[in-house]
């Protein structure tokens, strides 16, 4: 196997796992219902992980990702419920605004060289500032368009569903895997994460790339933002706080690197559905008071990322370690 | 020597700051205004100092971690972990000197743990101390059930509001911790190394440097630095609020040492102007508050003052402006 | 001079000022369609720079570049790719991360329906590389390769993206002799076909046996451009340094020399899957040289010595102690010394200043609390700065802005002011000029007269055979001779490196 | 009505404040009382984990779930599934936007009223001296920050001697509302033309007695403090003179839901929709050392 597949192999296995000792403890968590809960509760993380998951590729970060979510939720709903706009109509707005941000940042990153920590962090401040400043309240959305979304539902046997921003997720998923590992702009993102310096010498355009780059995270951020307001029918402006951190989450332990490079689109999948698992084992555990709650958590992020080393190393040693920054 | 100083003090962290904090007295005159009451200063100014001091002490851990291309997004929970310990110790009826000193190695050994993650286990550093701002937060909690655990012991409400010299101890703190920490630094070899490992961490080894035990050193003394920063935080409202001490306060801690001109990517960094970065931040939210704009603009101005800031530190500025404007001075001795 | 309306690629009047440095001042530079034009200076000359400027890489303070005799700008490389400009930068500049394939044709990659097509791509890269006799995975990850796989994948890269104009910057500084043949033929038959190549070298012989005319720049400065014929060997180095040295290459060594007392003995030392176990007595005033193919093992040797990978058998005695060397820190304090191969990832600390990258060994070695102040690492930088004759506008200046050689001398200034008892040095000549060269093969000699032990790693068996009292050799990462005395001679090292099974002849 | 050995979920918003935890171990002990076996899911403040956890109770087959919404709106479809498993839904301490048949009943207070009754003391307490406000809100967005907001301003709607000149986040912390009204303090003239605070939450106001007193002013002499929520510290506050008054807000919503369920499940009592706690307000009169006591051990 490639070097570079392991991560994603090591993770899948662990899951794998995971989920059959859950299962042993809760057998109710092997069911329709619950495999078809982890696709439609998880849609907008997993989106907008597809995104980050372009960005910690080409190494950088982007901390925008939740304010982004709450700020096209509450565009949306402000354009449906208040100026009458059709959901189409204002979903494209939302697209155009977000790719609009994104480009920004990326300009900003790339012209101002400023580490995209602090100006994706900044970009944060400003979409969840402009959310509360148009709106303090949740603004509930009340349009038949929102109710069809609603019901195209697939039912499976045993009470699941299928719901239609589950498959978008997947379909984000197909989408990002086939753009990240089969076209030109996949490869120079992993060019720029690679070494931005041996990038530019050898021909990538690294400023339409870079901008590129976030202009996708932003658009796949209002797209989850939009997947958020079908989930929630509604905007509110403190929706999403933080989603940025399990999104990163997502994607480490789906075995991307943080410093860029090396990483798989599915293996971010793996990665929402790990996080999805946890919570839901937990759900179903219902024991734990609030504060075991996070230190659980903890504890199996913990877990996981040592599982995952420890089957990287164990299959890769041989190999010249590879460089550690 | 003194032109050199004089230089030192031309760097864009400085004028930022100063920046701030001349827009703040153009939105309310009084800002400059500083009295004697009560045996202590008192002042807007003053209120930029004690209320900065916690993300400057967190700036100070955090400003050689980031050196050594790492981050530490742990420290808003450890600070609600060494708050809560030394709360519910003194509450218990422990001496105080014993509660500090509880805290602080709670604190340290937090700190140890990240290191021991990144430098032993090899786990990327952000991943690493995400570990321990999840879980964090919950051993606080479990520390304190839930309670905001509130005392009355004169030496941590001290910590936490007392003043030195007409001065917020929680100021006075921060500026002995700098000095100490730098004095670390640059008196010894440690930030020459710190800085090497951070830039080629192979080179380094190579090199003799025992980059393990120097990435534990670092967290642990960003670890150290967030157990100051609790407790006089939980001093400071005579109280263990483990739900949100230091919360986010990691970012903004980050955003200081990134404002003083230290890289995200390691090697190059100043201690000091980490400090003055939290301060910069600092003056930013208290302009809000005193210049009564409504809350909900507060991220707006705060996105704004930001990219302001990033805009004068950035290459293309440089090209501008007539001062030099780069992040750490380039000594060019002749 | 001939009419600028034939020169393919023209640069005129370039200026390039970095900071308050004049790299380059008022260089005209032509090259002609089907020529071989030799690049020459020494180390910090300017040529990586002069060449950057023509490939888009860097934007020239002043002067023009000119494509087939219309000026252009050539805003990034990808833009010089578009007029068919291929170039080879110092220093393997590809990415490690990707798969071979991908490297070769990054930007160009053949597509199917708007996707890549990857069976293709492998394909091709696959008859890309049979050409340069690799016979490897295209799909397999570039970082796994070695050095001079990598440099190879680098110059198919380069040639396959030059339609008119081939740029080389030092490519067979980590190539053997058989893969410098190889390039050479396809040079030749690329020039044919007419297009301009550029080439730059430090080993004179290349550019004799290849070129057709020489630009020699020398501190920013164009000397000279001519063509080769009028030129002997003598003239293009006293253009170059702009003085007469004596040329240092086979000295020969002093024979029968006694040998000092013993300072190191590796009994059965290896590593399980990197080096069979080996047994070498180092002696103090000795230089053991190490010969072998690319990626016989050399530089797994050396680093399994210097303890910065492990050994998992065997042993090791210091002046007859037994001791372990676990890792670096262990060697250090030993008073070993390691110049390793790759100097941009393992060597140089490239945002610190270059006294800093003198000094740090040194203070790893003093430990964290003695620290060097300011005037003393001044002193010390200064005193090794002066004695290798490191070329930088100051002290403190960042040492990634060094030419690639004078990064090198750093790095040896490094380890000798740790004032080392063994030194080992892998490739210490790589990519280096001809004074500096000199200069480095000069400072080996001095050391082992005063009684240091070293092993050196070089590719050049002319070098080796002129500094070595003692020559190993390697193959398929096993220590398969030791030559000494009347041995050390390239025709035996060759020999032996050829050998199958035999041990040396002596 | 025996509900013992009934599986209730709770999906709690999170434990952002001592109030929070306070709701939360009143729950415990209501359930333990009555024999239910509560499943308890802490959301994290976060709206999709809420929806998550009643998805994961309708998965499990609990019998009837307990919510604390975090948020008005978007519970329609989780709830439109749990009633199709026909799991009752019972609303904690908020109501939401959602067609009221989705739900039994919602045990809430009137955060509105809260404001009101706060505002009210106050107009009571100045009579007809001129009096500057400075208001220290909830965190920005937040519901209880919204109405308790509009409730004070209609109690001192039509009172021209009651001015709110401030108004800031002090994001339901204690240090946040110490800082906040430091910064006020500096602004209006260190404090002299300061008349009352009013904070979102007890937390808030405490933090900003300690203001005032480091500022050298007596709290509650020379600047009146009101507040709401009613939890132990503020009655040591109000004891010491240094809080005027608190609006209370029980953490005991679980109990009258339990009773609701077991009503519905007794004999399919409907009960009303709307069970609104009291709003009661608590000063120095009314035994502020006894208050406390009375809630030191329920978990605040
Ligand atoms: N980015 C830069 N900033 C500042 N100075 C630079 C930069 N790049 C190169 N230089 C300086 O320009 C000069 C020319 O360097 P260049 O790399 O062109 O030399 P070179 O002839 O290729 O040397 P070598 O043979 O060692 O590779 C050197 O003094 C070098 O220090
Ligand atoms: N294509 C390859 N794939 C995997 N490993 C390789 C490859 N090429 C070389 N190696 C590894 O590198 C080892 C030695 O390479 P190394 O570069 O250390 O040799 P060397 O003799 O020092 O050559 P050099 O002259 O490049 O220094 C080989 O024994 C092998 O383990
Ligand atoms: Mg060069
Ligand atoms: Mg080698």
């Amino acid at each position: 196997m490639s070097r570079s597949l392991r991560p994603l192999f090591a993770t899948a296995v662990i899951f794998a796992i995971a989920y059959a000792l859950s299962v042993l403890q809760f057998p109710s968590m092997f069911s329709t219902r619950v495999l078809g809960n982890f696709l439609t509760d998880n849609a907008f993380l997993g989106i907008a992980a597809v995104g980050m998951t372009f960005v910690i590729l080409s190494g950088g970060i982007d901390l925008s990702v939740g304010a982004v979510i709450g700020f096209t939720g509450v565009l949306v709903a402000v354009l449906i419920s208040w100026a009458g706009f059709h959901p189409l109509a204002a979903f494209a707005v939302a697209l155009v605004v977000g790719a609009a941000f994104g480009g920004a940042m990326g300009l900003a990153i790339h012209f101002l060289q400023v580490p995209s920590f602090i100006v994706t962090l900044a970009g944060m401040f400003l979409a969840r500032g402009g959310a509360s400043v148009i709106t303090q309240d949740s603004i509930p959305i009340n349009h038949e368009f929102y109710g069809w979304i609603s019901d195209l539902i697939i039912r499976l046997p045993g009470g699941g569903r299928l719901s239609f921003i589950g498959l978008l997720m997947i379909a984000v998923f197909i989408i990002g895997a086939l753009v990240a590992h089969r076209t030109k702009f996949g490869s120079y993102v992993y060019a720029l994460g690679g070494n931005p310096v041996s990038a530019s010498l050898m021909g990538v355009p690294v400023a339409r790339t870079t901008v590129a780059i976030y202009m996708l995270s932003s658009l796949l951020a209002t797209v989850a933002g939009i997947v958020f307001s079908l989930y929630t029918s509604a905007g509110y402006p403190l929706a999403a706080v933080g989603v940025e951190l399990d999104a990163i989450s997502a994607v480490v332990i789906g075995g991307t690197l943080l410093t860029g490079g090396y990483g798989f689109v599915l293996g971010t999948f793996v990665g929402v559905m790990l996080l999805g698992l946890v919570q839901t084992y937990i759900i179903f555990d219902g024991t734990l008071s609030s504060w075991w709650t996070k230190i659980v958590i903890g504890v199996l992020l913990f877990l996981f990322i040592v599982l995952q080393r420890l089957i990287f190393a164990a299959s890769s040693s041989g190999d010249r370690a590879p460089e550690k920054g | 020597m003194i032109r050199r100083t004089l230089r030192g003090l031309a760097n864009p962290q400085l004028l930022a700051l100063l920046g701030v904090l001349l827009i703040n007295w153009a939105l309310f005159p009084g800002f400059f205004r500083i009295t004697w009451q009560d045996g202590r200063l008192f002042g807007s100014l003053i209120d930029v100092l004690n209320r900065g001091a916690p993300v400057a002490i967190l700036a100070i851990g955090m400003a050689g971690v980031i050196a050594t291309k790492g981050v530490d997004l742990s420290v808003g929970a450890v600070m609600a972990v060494a708050g809560a310990v030394a709360a519910t110790l003194v509450v218990a009826g422990y001496p105080a000197p014993i509660a500090v000193a509880a805290a602080l190695s709670v604190g340290l050994i937090c700190g140890l743990w990240n290191g021991f993650l990144v430098a032993v286990l090899d786990i990327q550093p952000i991943v690493a101390t995400l570990v321990l701002m999840v879980a964090g937060r919950g051993i606080a909690q479990l520390i304190t059930e839930g309670f905001i655990v509130t005392f009355n012991d004169p030496v941590l409400i001290f910590i936490g509001t007392g003043s030195f010299l007409g001065l917020p101890m929680a100021a006075v703190i921060a500026l002995v911790l700098m000095v100490l920490v730098t004095l670390l630094y640059r008196r010894t070899a440690v930030g020459l190394f710190v800085e090497a490992v951070g830039i080629n961490r192979a080179a380094a080894s190579l090199s003799g440097i025992r980059s393990r035990m120097l990435l534990m050193m670092v967290y642990g003394l960003s670890g150290l630095c967030a157990a100051v920063a609790g407790i006089i935080v939980a001093g400071d409202i005579r109280g263990a609020d483990a739900n949100n001490a230091g919360l986010w306060l990691e970012l903004d801690a980050i955003l200081a040492v990134v404002i003083g001109g230290t890289s995200l990517l390691g090697g190059r960094f100043s201690v000091p102007l980490a400090v003055v970065g939290a301060f910069i931040i600092q003056a930013m939210n208290t302009g809000i508050l005193v210049s009564g704009f409504r809350p909900e603009f507060n991220l707006i101005v705060k996105a704004g003052m930001i990219f302001l800031i990033l805009l004068i530190q950035s290459p293309l500025a440089s090209r501008l402006a007539p001062v030099r404007l780069r992040p750490v001075k380039q000594a060019v001795p002749k | 001079m001939a009419d600028a309306g034939s020169y393919a690629l023209e640069a005129r009047k370039i200026v390039k000022i970095f900071g308050n440095h004049i790299a380059l001042d008022t260089i005209d530079f032509g090259l002609r369609a089907g020529e071989v034009h030799a690049l020459l200076g020494e180390n910090g000359a300017g040529k990586s720079t002069l060449i950057k400027i023509l490939t888009g890489a860097y934007q020239p303070t002043t002067g023009q570049v000119l494509v087939d005799g219309t000026p252009v700008t050539l805003d990034n490389p990808q833009h010089a790719q578009k007029y068919g400009i291929g170039t080879v930068y110092q220093e393997v500049n590809l990415l490690p991360n990707r798969s071979v394939a991908e490297n070769l044709f990054l930007g160009h990659q053949p597509t199917r329906f708007g996707l890549v097509d990857r069976r293709r791509m492998e394909r091709d890269s696959r008859a890309v590389l049979q050409r340069y006799g690799l016979d490897i995975d295209p799909a397999s990850e570039l970082g796994a390769h070695s050095v001079a796989v990598q440099q190879i994948v680098a110059i198919a890269r380069a040639v396959e993206l030059s339609g008119k104009v081939l740029i080389l910057d030092e490519p067979t500084a980590s190539l053997d002799r058989n893969e410098v043949e190889r390039l050479f033929e396809i040079v030749r038959d690329l020039k044919q076909q007419g297009l301009a190549i550029v080439f730059i070298t430090h080993f004179l012989d290349q550019v004799f046996a290849i070129a057709d005319r020489v630009t020699i720049l020398r501190n920013g400065k164009l000397i000279e451009t001519r063509a080769l014929d009028d030129l002997t060997r003598t003239d293009v180095v006293r253009l170059m340094l702009g003085k007469d040295i004596a040329f240092s290459g086979a000295t020969g060594v002093e024979d029968a020399r006694p040998l000092g007392e013993v300072l190191l003995d590796f009994k059965n030392y290896g590593k399980k899957r990197s080096v069979h176990p080996f047994n070498l007595t180092i002696h103090k005033g000795e230089v053991v040289g190490v010969a072998g193919l690319l990626g016989s093992g050399r530089t797994e040797m050396a680093r399994i010595m210097f303890g910065a990978d492990a050994a998992d058998e065997g042993t090791v005695t210091i002046e007859g102690k037994p001791t372990t060397i676990a890792r670096p820190t262990d060697a250090i304090a030993h008073g070993f010394g390691f110049l390793p191969e790759d100097r941009k990832i393992e060597g140089i600390f490239g945002d610190l200043s270059v006294r800093e990258n003198i000094i740090i060994a040194l203070q790893g070695k003093l430990g964290w609390f003695s620290r060097l102040n300011r005037d003393e690492q001044l002193e010390i930088a200064g005193r090794f700065g002066e004695a290798m004759d490191i070329r930088a506008a100051s002290l403190d200046m960042p040492v990634k802005l060094l030419s690639g050689g004078n990064q090198q001398k750093v790095i040896l200034s490094r380890w000798l002011a740790t004032d080392p008892a063994f030194l080992i040095l892998d490739e210490p000549t790589r990519g280096i000029d001809v004074g500096a060269h000199a200069e480095i093969v000069r400072t080996i000699n001095r050391l082992r007269d005063e009684g240091m032990a070293l092993v050196v790693i070089s590719s050049e068996l002319d070098e080796v055979v002129a500094y070595s009292s003692r020559i190993v050799v390697m193959r398929d990462r096993e220590l398969v001779a030791e030559l000494s005395g009347e041995n050390i001679n390239p025709g035996v090292i060759v020999q032996a490196i050829a050998n199958h099974r035999e041990g040396a002849p002596a | 009505q025996d509900i013992s050995g009934k599986v209730i979920g709770f999906s709690q918003i999170g434990s952002e404040s001592g109030w929070r935890a306070a709701e939360t171990s009143v729950t415990r002990q209501e359930a333990e009382a009555r024999g239910v076996d509560l499943k308890f899911a802490d959301a994290q403040q976060k709206q999709e984990n809420q929806i998550k956890a009643i998805r994961g109770f309708i998965a499990q087959g609990v019998d009837a779930i307990l919510l604390a919404p975090v948020v008005a709106t978007g519970w329609e479809d989780v709830l439109a599934e749990a009633q199709e498993a026909e799991i009752p839904v019972v609303l904690l301490d908020r109501g939401i936007e959602a067609p009221e048949d989705l739900y039994l009943t919602a045990v809430m207070s009137d955060q509105v009223l809260e404001g009101r009754v706060a505002g009210e003391w106050l107009v009571e307490a100045v009579g007809d001296e001129e009096c500057n406000v400075v208001e220290l809100q909830g965190t920005v967005g937040s519901s209880p920050a919204i109405n308790r907001k509009q409730g004070f301003e209609e109690a001192i709607a039509g009172h021209d001697n009651i001015t709110i000149t401030q108004s800031q986040t002090g994001d339901f912390t204690r240090s946040k509302g110490k800082e906040v009204m430091e910064a006020f303090l500096k602004s209006t003239n260190g404090g002299e033309d300061i008349c009352a605070v009013y904070a979102h939450n007890d937390d808030m106001a405490v933090g900003a007695i300690q203001a005032i007193k480091d500022a050298g002013l007596k709290p509650g002499t020379d600047i009146k403090v009101v507040s709401i929520d009613a939890v132990p510290d503020i009655f040591t506050a109000i004891a010491a003179g240094e809080a005027n008054a608190t609006v209370e807000l029980t953490p005991n919503m679980a109990g009258p839901a339990f009773d609701a369920l077991a009503a519905y499940w007794a004999d399919g009592t409907e009960p009303e929709k709307f069970i609104i706690t009291e709003s009661k307000l608590y000063t120095a009169e009314d035994d502020p050392e006894g208050e406390y006591e009375r809630r030191k051990d329920l978990g605040y």
